[in-house]
């Protein structure tokens, strides 16, 4: 345990330039972290807060990795040591400890002030909420007390989360809590999901990191595109529900220019024409961007068939650059236990050929670049459609099946 | 040959102001707007308030003396002494006189020249060598061509097109047809067989190595001598090597396809310039008619007729109704092969949400 | 320790329900629309005709239990026990009580939490872990993005933008802050030094070699050692072989220096998403409060909140008004380094004569 | 001499799959080329339609090339010997004329009945007009008769066109012979430019071919983008000229909902808008597509500072797949001797550069994408400006010098 019982640990020491983000409208991390040493005289706290003090001064970061987990685990701790432990003897070890959070970040006060009280007992009383994969981050804990404070949570039921070469704590919008355009049940996929993979999160296994993120239409609140080696994104196969009247009532209020030069112009694929002065949808040319709707929520709603999209390969920069996700399942309906189980087959049979096939810290859309996208949907189990890619092939680079002949219909 | 006296010209090309009609070369740079009478018709409106009157006719581009002789004729007659050609192998005469118009089409449908070509209609297929003077032809282009055009005759007199529709057809993959919003492109459908016995003599080997797009080539020892050999599984039958070492024979009765690819654009009108993109492969090469091939053609044409909105090119449909539609509409299959394996695969994939049902 | 007793309970996450406001809970899925009734603030409207007022604050991310035990304290009082984070670690209230909602923000902007962040404005930085907790930063993002959000606090409070904002910034090329319609990103300048003395301890060459995107890494011979040598000429300073091997040490602490990237987009709202590109490099990575940064932060978002439409997300007016005038109108410096020069460079290129002068 | 005197010559053999090309209403080679044999006796064309015949039975082509040429020249003549000579001894020879058309392929039937009286001395009498490059093309002579074929030509002003590792023949719209769109001369353009690489077009010297094509605005009449190394394309700087009553003409004749759905919305840059029911043209978003423009001919041209746009590295598939043209130089004034000569100069520079660095045949625009964009500029004397990429890059694959730093301008 870090926290001393006495006043001693509660002086601050000079931290000149930390100081000056104090300044400002914007709420500062290190007023809090100079309140929160003040308050509780936290020593690792303060030495942390020294040590930033001094990578400031000496631009340069001074904490390096090592091997902290609980028992039974392989992931979910990121360790650090200070490389200056002599300068900072107070800040030598800083672990993280990865907690996974409830789908869409939602809490009652109950449960988080658990997580607040054991937090206050074992560690340093830092936390980050929340990390950019979307773990509540508890920042700094010696190695010995990181079982204790991890028993202590798991007893009011929190887990760790994923790091390394595993399935990583998910994130999800917020979804059917509060959001009208939700198009399945984002909160509950992300759980059954995240929970069936429960053992890859907490043990590598993968040839490197994996990622699911949970938006519940395709404005992607969550990010998931980019962000997620699994995106799973709600849609609508049908026609976007039209409350005609409060489309009247919409141009009554905004008048036709604006109509014109914020609804109509806007659509990506024509689908909206003008038609007598007023919108029509061509719902067959629509791509369910979401525009229309986002700026007419009284009057258009996407359809009532409802399901999801699944896009694979989002990730960083690493080392083919910036990848989007793909589609890869254009629509699955999310309705019943069956249909959840079913994509969690097919996600199964997805990441089953990523392990066999992938190099060394390569992410599933690196390796689906590499080997082809048609290996890999035959590996998964799906039917390769045109909806994987925007265009087919623009050069003649590739062979057929000598007995290829392709069944023309006659369109009389 | 007797001993040359003749000291070359080297003159490069002829200047056009001498070709030009005297109207042209009046207003030259200095029109105005132009409308379109009819089908196969121009009317140019000059600043100057002159007008001239173009005539559009298509050719069947492997022409004769004769032929070309009784254009000339027309010209002289309807077109004071001018004519040109379109990019397309269209036939043009200009006049100012619009009482030119109906006789000289009248002259030109009875020489078998249809009249159109323009606006919204299909042109004539851009086409290339084949059979009758290329070396690495897999079909005749000229046939091809003039299959496809008997079948869409109508659609070149008349101007009931979305927008202008651009074909061409070649007899390799080389292309020299170039992109269009419809391309027949005929395929080889199996490796070269190398001619060893002549390999050694004619054959530049590491050229030939290099030229291969998919390093399918590899130094190899036949009867004690350097020679090459083509890993099949890598093959995918381009012909490029064919390009560079005769001895590559590419060329084969039996192992030749057509493919069909759309959506080709050049013009920066609305969209950016595209490349054209596959969307059936492996029909049969069947001369002399190719009616398979038509069928396709016509499928398509067809569905982008009755769907296309004004102003949209056939790439430009797609891009709004989609390509699953496009598929549907036309009658051919989607199949995998269709998406991209090669050097830029990765930005065809479908990297958004984006999907119509 | 002592001898452990406890079995870990493997549960993974908690459900969500027993965490959800009881409105949502009971409306769940049952949404019907939403409005804005000002900066912060979202009310929803149930198909059962429950309203649910949202109110929305900015916070540190990186905070303290009292912090966090405040929030809980302003949960219990106006929000039924319950609160949420948002994405971009943002803290929401929801109450079906609109008198709650004036209170509440009062108490929260006594607490130094700001509230807004809705609609067309500038939301909170996602950020990374810097000097205070990661082991490859050549910054501290949570200073970075005080820094910067202290400039554009205005910007959060209100809704004034053209559309939503979304802000990150990371400590190192690996970028964990994500894309971003504006994103500040530190680079490493100089080629990793290697530390010969630990390298032959802990380095698994061979997933080294591997792991450098240029390959620029080579193995050699250091004093009769099996070691490795960096190509500086190939080396383009990104940090990756410091990930799999410690004695990479790329870290330095005077060769860094800020990269700004522009129109990342997740959402399919209108354009297909897309990755955010350079459009500034070489700032001085210089604490604590980074001022050559915040200045071409507030130079781009001012050009956009100027110029850009209702409804155009910065990398959509972009679209709209063409990359000179983004350049001309946030006085940045276009220069070569920004022409791709990797993987996909040709399809960057501008391959058509579209252009805007 | 190919052409036979007596009547022998004139006798069709039988060529029963070429006859079924004999139906249909679109004008048929076979029946051209038949009537010309009937009527000429030139038996090299019988033996061509004959071997053809065969081509038509067996799915082969039966032509192999050599080497053929007048005297001082590298390139313009294809030569073609049959492969079953024996066979079809008639078409044992059948080499093509590769000549050089004016701009714009414009005739005067003078110049033109030129041609097909020497021609119909030497040649088959087989014409292709024209090529796909652009050339007229005299297709079939015998290798004897190419030279004086070729003097006889050259009297009358014709000169051959390129072929092999050469420039190739030009390319150009009708432009401003009758085209209200041109925004420069491009018929002179190519007179010009053609002449001043004559040398290059007859020798080859070249790593691979380069091919010119002009067009006189982004309409791309002459497909310069694809087809063309080098595409000179006309567009203009200033704003777009409008005329105020053609514009509410239009809209009068054709309704507000053409104007929404055929105008506005298929800006591709929403440069047009909908103000008070008319159009708007915000001329700094506008691209010069021309769409608008085409559309409204009557109310709309190109602005009036115009010049053109130099896009360089359009070609075929082989062997990276299709590439268009880009971007290298945006603007540039084309309206005196001056302004022309520093075009030529330019694109001198940039086959300086290309004959220096390329493969053997690899076209400038692979070799640009090979070597990189900005050391092609930089050899051209040429500035790095936006205009040449959609977009800066969106990887951080890229080192810049070590002391660069960027010059914000502050925008208070
Ligand atoms: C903590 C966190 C940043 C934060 O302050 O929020 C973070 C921190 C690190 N990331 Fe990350 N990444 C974090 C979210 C991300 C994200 C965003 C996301 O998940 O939505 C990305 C981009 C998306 C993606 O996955 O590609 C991200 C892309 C990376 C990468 C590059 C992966 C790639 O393929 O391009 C690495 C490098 C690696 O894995 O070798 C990396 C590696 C790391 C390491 C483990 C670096 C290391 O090897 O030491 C960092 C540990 C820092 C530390 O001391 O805790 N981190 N990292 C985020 C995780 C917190 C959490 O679990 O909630
Ligand atoms: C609360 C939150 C979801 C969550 O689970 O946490 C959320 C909530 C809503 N989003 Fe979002 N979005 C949230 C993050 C995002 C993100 C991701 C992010 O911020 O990192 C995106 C993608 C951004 C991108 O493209 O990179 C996002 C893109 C959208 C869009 C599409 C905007 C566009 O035009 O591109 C909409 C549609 C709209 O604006 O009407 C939207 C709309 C909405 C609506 C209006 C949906 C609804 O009907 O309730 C919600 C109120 C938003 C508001 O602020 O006015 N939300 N939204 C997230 C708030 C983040 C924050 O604190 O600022
Ligand atoms: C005759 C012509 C087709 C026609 O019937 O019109 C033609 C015919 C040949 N082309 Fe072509 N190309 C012809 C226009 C084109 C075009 C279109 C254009 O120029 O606008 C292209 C596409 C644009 C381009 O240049 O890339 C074209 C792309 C090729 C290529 C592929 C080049 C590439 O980099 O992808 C080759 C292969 C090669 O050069 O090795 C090629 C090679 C050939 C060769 C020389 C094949 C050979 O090595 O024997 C053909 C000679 C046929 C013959 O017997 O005459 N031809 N070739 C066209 C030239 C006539 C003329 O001069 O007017
Ligand atoms: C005569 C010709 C130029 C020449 O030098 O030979 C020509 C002439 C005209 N073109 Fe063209 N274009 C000609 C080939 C082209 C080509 C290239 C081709 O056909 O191979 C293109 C590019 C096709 C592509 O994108 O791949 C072309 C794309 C256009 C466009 C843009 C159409 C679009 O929306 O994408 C216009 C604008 C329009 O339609 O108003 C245009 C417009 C015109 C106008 C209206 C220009 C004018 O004001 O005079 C001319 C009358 C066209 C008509 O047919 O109604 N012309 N035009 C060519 C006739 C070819 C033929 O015989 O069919
Ligand atoms: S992604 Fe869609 S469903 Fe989820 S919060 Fe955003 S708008 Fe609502
Ligand atoms: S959702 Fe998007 S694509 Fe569909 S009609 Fe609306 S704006 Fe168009
Ligand atoms: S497409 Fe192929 S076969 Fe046809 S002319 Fe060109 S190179 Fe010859
Ligand atoms: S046909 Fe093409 S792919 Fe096959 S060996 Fe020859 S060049 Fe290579
Ligand atoms: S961006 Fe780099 S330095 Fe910052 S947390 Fe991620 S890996 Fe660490
Ligand atoms: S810093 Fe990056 S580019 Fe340089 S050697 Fe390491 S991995 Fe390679
Ligand atoms: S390219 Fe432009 S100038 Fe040339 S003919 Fe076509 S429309 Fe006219
Ligand atoms: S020319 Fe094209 S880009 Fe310019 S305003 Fe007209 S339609 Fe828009």
């Amino acid at each position: 345990m870090s926290k001393q019982p006495d006043d001693a640990g509660k002086k601050l020491n000079p931290t000149p330039l930390l100081d000056e983000l104090e300044k400002g409208p914007w709420p500062s991390f290190i007023s809090g972290y100079k309140e929160w040493i003040q308050d509780s005289g936290n020593t690792m706290t303060r030495g942390v807060l020294d040590q930033l003090q001094y990578s400031y001064e000496t631009k340069m970061g001074y904490w390096k990795g090592g091997v902290v987990g609980v028992h039974g685990y392989g992931a979910g701790v990121i360790s650090r040591y200070s490389m200056i432990p002599d300068k900072y003897p107070e800040a030598k070890e800083f672990h993280t400890m990865r907690i996974q959070p409830a789908p869409g970040l939602h809490y009652s006060t109950a449960k988080l002030r658990d997580i607040l009280d054991i937090w206050e007992k074992y560690g340093s009383g830092l936390l980050s909420m929340h990390g950019q994969t979307g773990n509540l981050q508890l920042q700094g804990i010696d190695q010995d007390s990181v079982q204790e404070c991890f028993d202590e949570l798991n007893k009011k039921g929190w887990d760790l989360g994923g790091a390394g070469a595993t399935v990583r704590t998910g994130a999800s919008c917020v979804g059917p809590a509060r959001c009208e355009m939700a198009c399945y049940d984002s909160l509950d996929a992300h759980y059954k999901v995240l929970s069936y993979f429960t053992d890859l999160v907490h043990r590598p296994q993968l040839p490197y990191k994996a990622k699911f993120k949970f938006s519940g239409c395709p404005n992607d609140c969550s990010n998931s595109i980019q962000r997620a080696d699994y995106a799973v994104i709600g849609t609508w196969k049908d026609e976007i529900q039209m409350d005609k009247a409060e489309v009247e009532a919409f141009i009554a209020a905004k008048g036709v220019d604006y109509l014109v030069n914020n609804v109509i112009t806007r659509c990506p694929t024509n689908a909206i024409t003008m038609e007598n002065g007023s919108m029509e949808i061509n719902n067959s040319d629509c791509v369910r961007c979401m525009h229309c709707i986002n700026v007419m929520p009284k009057a258009l709603s996407p359809g009532k068939e409802r399901g999801i999209s699944l896009l694979v390969g989002g990730k960083g920069h690493l080392k083919v650059g910036n990848m989007l996700g793909s589609v890869m399942i254009p629509f699955l309906k999310l309705e019943t236990q069956e249909d959840m189980e079913g994509l969690i087959d097919i996600i199964d049979r997805m990441i089953d050929w990523w392990s066999e096939e992938a190099l060394d810290h390569e992410r599933i859309g690196e390796c689906i670049e590499r080997v082809g996208m048609v290996a890999f949907l035959e590996a998964a189990g799906l039917e390769t459609t045109i909806d994987m890619v925007s265009h087919p092939r623009d050069n003649p680079y590739f062979k057929a099946d000598h007995d290829h002949k392709p069944q023309i219909k006659s369109m009389a | 040959m007797e001993k040359r006296t003749y000291k070359t010209e080297e003159s490069g090309l002829h200047h056009h102001m001498e070709m030009l009609h005297p109207v042209s070369q009046k207003n030259y740079g200095q029109w105005s707007y132009h409308e379109r009478p009819g089908p196969g018709i121009l009317k140019h409106v000059a600043k100057s308030g002159d007008v001239l009157f173009t005539v559009r006719a298509g050719t069947h581009r492997q022409v004769t003396i004769p032929i070309v002789r009784r254009l000339c004729d027309l010209a002289d007659k309807y077109a004071d002494g001018h004519l040109r050609w379109t990019i397309r192998n269209n036939v043009e005469f200009m006049t100012p006189n619009e009482a030119n118009v109906a006789p000289l089409i009248k002259e030109l449908e009875a020489l078998g020249h249809p009249v159109g070509g323009t606006g919204p209609s299909v042109s004539a297929i851009a086409h290339t060598q084949g059979w009758l003077h290329c070396d690495i032809p897999a079909t005749d282009a000229s046939g091809v061509a003039k299959s496809v055009m008997d079948a869409l005759y109508d659609d070149f007199v008349k101007e009931e097109m979305p927008n202008r529709v651009r074909l061409a057809t070649s007899c390799c993959e080389i292309n020299c047809g170039g992109q269009a919003d419809l391309a027949i492109v005929v395929q080889h459908t199996r490796p070269p067989r190398i001619n060893h016995s002549i390999l050694k003599d004619i054959c530049e080997m590491p050229s030939t190595v290099a030229r291969c797009p998919v390093a399918a080539i590899r130094p190899t020892t036949v009867n004690g001598k350097a020679s090459l050999m083509v890993v099949e599984e890598k093959c995918i039958y381009c012909g490029a090597c064919f390009g560079a070492c005769p001895a590559m024979e590419i060329n084969h009765p039996d192992h030749s396809k057509f493919a069909v690819w759309v959506g080709g654009k050049n013009s920066n009108a609305r969209s950016k310039p595209s490349n054209m993109r596959l969307v059936c492969h492996g029909l049969d090469n069947n001369p002399p008619r190719w009616p398979e091939v038509t069928q396709v053609v016509k499928n398509i044409l067809g569905a982008y007729k009755a769907g296309g909105r004004d102003w949209e090119r056939l790439g430009e449909w797609i891009d709004r109704i989609g390509w699953k539609r496009f598929f549907e509409e036309t009658g051919l299959p989607f199949d995998k092969y269709m998406i991209d394996s090669y050097r830029h695969a990765r930005t065809s994939f479908n990297q958004s949400a984006h999907i119509r049902f």
